[in-house]
Order: structure tokens, then sequence, then C-alpha cells
């Protein structure tokens, strides 16, 4: 008993190294085992994912990942869940960038996610980043042949895919993912592409909401979080999924702390200790 | 390449992590590393700046900013206990900028930008919305009584004072609760990113090491 | 020449600054309002006595939070509350250690520490980092080596003050920490033993002081505030009646 | 030369630069923009200029170990030694200068970052103790927010987003706003200290 008594001793002196310890194994297992842990689903998301379920094979979708390495935990896994049911739906992409770090990003994310046989140069292409953000958004979307060479300098002329592209309008469907201030993408490619989807950290959606009432934009998935959801969509979990089921066991898991706080302090108050 | 960054980021991490468990020699060296690193980007950056908004400029002719240059090279007397007193020039422009700009803000943007939402057009809006309206009021007016200094917090203030301190414990509480939420998908990323090979041989070996270490240390 | 829908604004700053050269000048005339009890900087005395007791340091950090702009009336407050405390320490025989993560502030520290230890001064009392995270990961580490007996956090904080207070409370430090940053203010409260919230640290280096005139300026402080309830009840008011109070102000 | 030594100068310095920055926000003139602005480049170039101090106080912090051979003295040699090879790196190449900053130094300072995460949830175990009835409020508050981002609580109870935003868009803004006045209030206080000369923070 004495022994028990010391172990409980050492483990309350040391209580926060138990609660850390807690916290990895719980941030680790969903990264090895995804558990799918449910979660609600929003309108908005199933939007998205219906709208993407109806292209056909072979439409063109422009996807621009317009977000900076350090904030790929907010937008990234949600990238990650739409690029591969787009190629899930053997749709033509073409991917550009109005950000320096977007063709680096565009190429993690088509190195994570699944895309079966699709061929560089007739299925998917990377284009590279167009310097001047919205004045490089406006010339793209006045002439998108305006690009001579793709990310890896190989002359647009000779990529397959490039030959149906002549105007903006070939284009079916426009993602774009950005951080904070959505503004230009949508002012410049509203009107021009019959349906534009964001991907947005959840701290931007009040900035978002007005353009999805209005009608500019056609959806939008809220950071890591619509991810996920669109994962549960597609019932395929991936990176979003196990992030999500991290974010639920850890919180679950603070939750039971702050109950077991309270009573083991209320117990010893009332104890009169 | 990609693979040794990999690794060396993993190995990292680990070693910075293991202050988690205790104070250790590897904790200890990640943490130099990178306030030497810090330091050698932060010198990189501002030479590179001092560069545009100084060099540069000055040799075009722009000789005026000789004065500001004096005042910045004015500080370093700091370590002198003879000239300390002229740091204090330098130290006055920037702190006396940086109080105009503060304080040029702050009735517009902070005072009266914060009482100008209060209005609200009640023949337009339901119940709810002014229920909500009188809780944003009253919560803002009693937290401003807390800050009152020049009365004992009694009688009525106090009571202002009670309900104001109540209402920013409940915000403050709200805020701490939001922010675990974001700040917990770091370590999560990096529980992401150390899950995947080659990084994910580490972790048997870094286990191994603390279990060790806890067997050797004897439960203290 | 004023820009015209700041015009009012104006108008009212000048009436605020002229409230504050009045309250002053009354004070130093000999008549200084009481203030009530800050408990926070009370225990700053009390934190003090306790490192000379322990013979452990005392570290004192403002933040990343630089002199310019919004972020300048916090860090000089907590620069106001350096130079007390160290005087306080030195007076003591404690020794106050800076941790500076930015340059501008090294001077003013340099010059305190040397004024309030004079013969005593050791330039390790002060550390420069150049980061945040180097800030971080110094704190974490160095308070876990030296296990300081108190720890004070006052100044412009950001993403670093719930790692700085977590750790002091780790290293069992007693700590004093305040802000004015409305998204830190929640962990200074709920991690540190006393707190400063907003203006409260921004009067502290008057209330420390114990002038007349400094406390004049508090004084005007709470007629201010008072002018901002009564400007909240009109717009209250104007609701009632369908009328925006700002087309009659012109704010 | 002793009126170098006066405590005023620093003082007209400290006023000159505050009615500049204060009153150039209200005033619209030409010549009030560009001093204005000129204002604002001086500054950013002393802030710069003073990265130098910091430099020192580094290095006689952790030359002095070195030469002391203070306990952990070994560790300031890894100090210098990554100021040095992320500095030559920086010059040697851009993509040196990539690699060792984006690829290395980077994802390796998020591991630093993450420990507000792990302090935030320690730290919670201990502030979350209902010891008061403001405890109790900050408790309670902070309960229904973790409830709201961990995504799980919104299947089984669907309310507890509604009650979630309902707490930020209300009570807890109405004390943001009464902390922001006060903060402005306070802002005005200090600077109004500094101009007058009572607040010694850097005059002496």
């Amino acid at each position: 008993m004495s022994e028990k008594g010391g172990l409980i001793e050492v483990l309350g002196r040391n209580y926060r190294q138990v609660i850390w310890i807690g916290v990895l194994i719980l941030c680790f297992l969903p990264a090895f085992v995804p558990l799918g842990i449910p979660i609600s689903i929003d309108k908005l998301t199933i939007k998205a994912y219906k709208c993407i379920e109806e292209l056909e094979p072979g439409d063109l979708v422009l996807v621009s990942p317009d977000f900076t390495p350090g904030m790929w935990v907010e937008v990234g896994p949600a990238m990650n869940a739409i690029m591969q049911h787009l190629f899930m739906k053997k749709v033509r992409i073409v991917i550009v960038s109005f950000y320096i770090d977007g063709p680096v990003l565009a190429e993690k994310i088509l190195r994570e996610i699944d895309i079966g046989d699709a061929k560089y140069g007739v299925d998917y292409v990377n284009l590279g980043y167009l310097p001047g953000m919205e004045t490089a958004m406006a010339a793209f979307v006045e002439n998108p042949r305006r690009i001579e060479y793709d990310y890896y300098g190989t002359p647009v002329e000779e990529l397959e895919i490039m030959k149906d592209v002549k105007s903006i309008g070939d284009f079916k469907l426009y993602i774009f993912a950005c951080v904070t201030w959505p503004d230009p993408w949508i002012r410049q490619f509203s009107g021009k592409v019959p349906k534009i989807i964001t991907v947005i950290s959840p701290a931007a959606i009040s900035l978002v909401m007005p353009y999805v009432s209005g009608g500019q934009l056609y959806s939008m998935l809220p950071g890591t979080k619509g991810g996920a959801e669109y994962e549960a969509l597609m019932k395929r979990p991936g990176v979003a999924t196990s992030i999500m089921d991290a974010t639920s066991l850890c919180l679950t898991f603070v939750m039971l702390l702050v109950i077991v706080g309270n009573i083991s302090y209320w117990r010893k108050r009332l104890r009169g200790e | 390449m990609e693979v040794i960054a990999s690794l060396i980021v993993a190995i990292l991490t680990l070693m910075a992590w293991s202050m988690l468990y205790r104070e250790t020699v590897f904790y200890r060296f990640v943490e130099h590393l990178i306030i030497g690193f810090s330091m050698g980007y932060t010198l990189y950056i501002t030479i590179d700046t001092l560069k545009k908004i100084w060099i540069s400029p000055m040799l075009a002719g722009n000789w005026i900013l000789i004065i500001p240059a004096i005042l910045g090279f004015l500080l370093y007397t700091s370590f002198s206990e003879r000239y300390r007193y002229l740091s204090r020039w330098g130290i006055a422009a920037i702190a006396g900028s940086g109080a105009g700009f503060a304080v040029g803000r702050a009735v517009p943007v902070q005072i009266i930008g914060q009482i100008k939402p209060f209005f609200l057009n009640l023949r337009e809006v339901g119940a709810p919305a002014i229920i909500n309206w009188l809780v944003v009021i009253i919560t803002t007016v009693t937290t401003l009584a807390y800050f009152t200094f020049t009365r004992e917090h009694k009688g009525a203030l106090g009571w202002a004072a009670k309900i104001g301190r109540w209402s920013m414990m409940a915000a403050f509480g709200a805020t701490f609760g939001a922010t675990i939420g974001c700040d917990l998908l770091y370590i999560i990323e990096r529980c992401i990113f150390l899950h995947k090979a080659p990084q994910v041989y580490l972790l048997p070996i870094a286990i191994i090491v603390i279990v060790v270490d806890i067997l050797r240390r004897g439960g203290k | 020449m004023i820009k015209g829908e700041l015009a009012s604004t104006f108008v009212v700053l000048l009436v605020f600054i002229a409230l504050y050269l009045y309250c002053i000048y009354r004070a130093v005339r000999g008549k200084p309002p009481m203030i009530r009890k800050v408990p926070g900087l009370d225990a700053m005395e009390e934190a003090i006595g306790r490192a000379v007791e322990m013979g452990r340091p005392i570290y004192y950090s403002t933040g990343v939070g630089s002199l310019d702009g919004g972020d300048m009336p916090m860090t000089m407050a907590g620069m106001t509350l350096l130079g007390y405390s160290a005087s306080l320490a030195a007076s003591r025989g404690a020794e106050l250690r800076y941790i500076a993560a930015v340059p501008q502030l090294v001077p003013i520290a340099e010059d305190m520490l040397r004024t309030a230890y004079r013969d005593a001064y050791k330039p390790e009392q002060i550390t420069f980092v150049p980061s945040q995270v180097a800030l971080m990961s110094t704190i974490v580490g160095t308070y876990e080596r030296e296990k300081p007996a108190a720890n004070f956090l006052l100044g412009a904080l950001y993403w670093e003050t719930v790692v700085i207070a977590e750790a002091g409370a780790r290293a069992g430090a007693m700590q004093v920490g305040g802000t004015g940053r409305l998204y830190q203010v929640p962990f200074v409260v709920a991690l540190c033993d006393y707190s400063l919230i907003g203006e409260e640290l921004l009067a502290a280096g008057a209330y420390v002081s114990r002038e007349p005139s400094q406390l004049g300026s508090i004084l005007a402080s709470d007629i201010i505030r008072f002018i901002t309830i009564a400007l909240i009840i009109i717009y209250v008011i104007g609701s009632l009646f369908g009328v925006d109070a700002s087309t009659i102000l012109r704010f | 030369m002793s009126w170098v030594r006066r405590r005023e100068i620093p003082l007209l310095i400290f006023a000159i630069t505050f009615i500049i920055g204060c009153f150039g926000y209200y005033i619209e003139h030409p010549a009030m923009g560009k001093i204005y602005s000129t204002l604002f480049d001086w500054v950013l170039l002393m802030s710069n200029l003073a990265l130098g101090t910091g430099l020192i106080a580094m290095t006689l912090y952790h030359g002095k170990k070195i030469a002391k051979r203070e306990k952990g003295y070994e560790m300031s040699f890894v100090v210098f030694g990554a100021l040095i090879l992320m500095f030559v790196s920086c010059y040697a190449s851009p993509a040196s200068r990539e690699y060792l900053y984006a690829k290395i130094y980077t994802p390796a300072s998020i591991a630093i970052l993450c420990f507000t995460g792990f302090s935030e949830i320690s730290g919670l175990y201990r502030a979350f103790r209902v010891r008061s009835v403001e405890a109790f409020f900050l408790a309670l508050a902070g309960f229904i927010l973790l409830m709201h981002f961990a995504p799980v609580y919104g299947f089984f109870i669907p309310g507890v987003e509604k009650v979630a935003s309902w707490l930020l868009d209300n009570p807890a803004m109405g004390a943001s706003r009464g902390i922001v006045i006060g903060v402005a209030i306070g802002t005005i206080a200090i600077a109004i200290r500094v101009l007058l000369g009572y607040e010694k923070a850097y005059t002496g």
C-alpha cells in the first residue's frame, strides 16, 4: 500500500509531465490509426462536395494553393482532401499560384495524395508562381496562355492539357486556398469562372460569409475541420481526419483534467486540508 | 538532402521536447542553437534593411539620414558608465514617435470606435438582439467601472466592479479555451511529421532513453 | 487643416489632454487624490523579499513588444516597473536579471540597472535574445536551471506569455504578470499569482511612485472613464429614440 | 559640456517626435505628411541600428561565460557556432540560406512553439480549479469553448456551438471593449506623464 501511495505522490508532484505524456500519446495515436470520430458536417462542405461530384471526367479545374508553409496545418489538409477528390473524379487540373510558396505547396499536396494513373502534362500541370498578386490575377484572367513555361521549365505549348485552355471561361471550377484576406481572388475571378470554392483558415470565416451569401463564392471549406468533414463525405479518412481526431481526443482529455482537478481540489478543501 | 533535413528537424524536435520530461543537455543544445540561428538570421536581415534604407539612399545624396544614424549610434553609449546619458536621446526619439502614434489613434479607434457600435436600431431587430445588446452594454460599463482607481470599490461601484470582473473572467475563460484548440494543431502537425519514415525510427530510441533515465533516477 | 471626419475626435483628444494637465496641476498644488490598493503591485515587493530570503534571482521580462505604436505604452510601463523593482531589489541585495527580446530596450535596461545597482552591477544581468522563439526557448531552459524566486512578466506580451508563465510556475517562482494586449490578458490572469489587467499596468508607474503629480493623472483617467460611460449612455438613449448619436456628435 | 547631461534634451526630443506622431494623424497638409513619413523612416533606421546593442549584450553574456569557464559554458560555443553558420550561409548563396532557414530552422522552431500548447494545457489544469466565483466564470466559459473546438461535441450536442459563439459575441466582447477603452485611457495618461517628465523610464 505504501508503495502505491508513493507512486501517486510522485505522479502528483510531476503532474505536468503526466499531462504532457497524455497529450503526446493522444496526438500520436490518430496519426498511426485514423479513428474517424464522428463530427458534424457543415452545409457548405456538402455543397462543395456535391459541386465536385457533379463534374464530368476531363473537365478543366483551376487550383491556387496560395498560403505559406507555416500555415500548412490550418488549410493544407483540407486542400489535400479536395485535391484527392478531384483526382478521383479524373478531371484535368491546372495549378497556378499567386503566392511565392504556392508551387512548392502544390508539389507537397501532389506528393501526399494518391493521384492514381494521372500523368503530368496530360491530366494535371503546375504552372508555378506569378508575381504581382492582384495584377497577376487580372493578367491571368485576361489570358491564361500568357504563361510561357510551367514550373519545371517546359514550354506550355508542349503540354497537352494546355491545348484546351484558351480562355478563363474554359475552366468549370476555381479552387483557391488562402489564410486571411480573400478579397483579391474573389474580385478578380468572380463572374469569370462559373463556380468558385475557397479553402480558408477558420479565423477568416467571418470575412468570407458575406461573399457566400452574396453568391460571388459558391462554397467554402473552413480549414482543417472542413477538410475532415470532406474526408468523411468521401469516406476516405486522411490527414485532416487524424488531426480532428487528435483535437477531439486531446480536448476531451483536457476536459477530463479540469473535472479531475476540481474533484481533487474540492475533496481536499472539504476535508479541511 | 530532403531526407537529411527531415532527420535533422526530427532529432531537434525530439531534443527540444525532452524538456517536457526534464531539463537535459539535449534541450540546452537546442535552446542555444535557436538563439544562435535566430541571431544570425536577424543580423543578416538587419544588415540588408540598413543597406536599403540607409546606405543606398545616403550614397545617392540623401545626407540628412546622418542625423537618425547618429541618434541610433548614441544608443551604444549605454554600455559606458560615463556617457550613458547620451543613449537617452535616441530612446527619446523612438519612444516619442511610438507614443505619438499610439495616442493619436487611441481616441478615434480605441475609444470612439468602441462606443459607436452601441447604437442599435431597436425598431428593426427582435427581442434576442435587444437582450444581447443589453448584455454588451452591462459588461462594458461594469468592466470600465472596475478600472476606477480613485474610489474604493464599495457600495454601488463595488457591485459594478464585481460584475465587471466576472464578465472579464468569462471573457478570459472563453479566449483561453478557444486558443487551446488552435495551438494544439501545431503539436499534432509535429506528431504527424514524426510518424512518417524515416523519422519514426527515432521515436523508440527516444522512449528507451527516457525509460532508462527514469529507472536510473529511481522515480525522483 | 484638420481632416474633416476627425475634427470632433480631435476636439475630444484636446479636451482629454487639457483635463490631464489640469488634474496634474491641481494635484501638484496640494490636492493629491487617494488611490485604491492594487494587489499585484504590492505583491512585487513581497516577491522581492522572497527572493532575498531564498537567495535566488528575480527574472524580469517585457515580452517581444517594442517601443513602436500601440505597444509603446505597455512597454514603457513595463520598463518603469523594471526601474522600480531593480532599485528595490538592489537596496535589499537581491539579484534581478532582465531578458530583452527587443534591441531598443537593451540601452534602457542597461541604464536602469546601472543606476539601481551602481558598483554591484554585472553585465550578465541583461541578456538579449533576438526573436520570440529564442525568448521562449531561453526562458524555459533558464528557469528550469536557475529556479528563480520571482518572475515578473510585465509589458506588451505576445504569444510567449503562456510559455513564460508556465515555466515560472514549474520552477516554483512567485509570479506577477501584467499586460494590456487583449489576447494575452487571459493567460496572465489565469497563470500568474498576481495580475495587472490592462489599465492597471499602465497606471502602475504612477502608483509605485506615489508622487502627487502622477496620482493627479490617475484622477484625470477616472474622469475620462466617466465621460466615456456617459457617451455610451448617450448612444443607448439615442437608440431608444431611433437616433444614431454619431450623426449628432459627428464622430 | 554640462548642458548635454541635462534631462531636458531627451524630453524635448520626446515632445517633438510625440507631437509629429500624434497630430500628424489628424492634420491634412502636404508638408505634415512629408514630416510624418520622414519621422517613421528615421525611427525605423534607428530601431535597426539598435540591434547592435543586443548583439553586444549577448556577446558580453556568453563571452564572459566562456572566459570564466562558468557552469554550462560549452553551450555558449554552440550559440556562436550557430550564429556564424547561419550568417555565413545567408551570404553564401540563396539556396543554402533557404535550406538552413526554411528547411531546418523554421520547423525546429515550431517544436519550441509547441510549448505554448503544452503550457496551456498544464496551466489550464491549475487555473480552472473553482476556488472562487471568479474562477467559476473562468472555468465555465473555458469549458464551453473547449467543447466548441472539439469537433466531436458538435456532433453529439448540437447546441454547444451556438452557446460558444453567443459567449464570444456578447459578454466576452463587452468585457473586451471595456479593457480596450481602459487601455486607451491609460495610453494617453502614460504619454502625458512621460511628456511632462514624471515617468522616468528613460530620462533617468
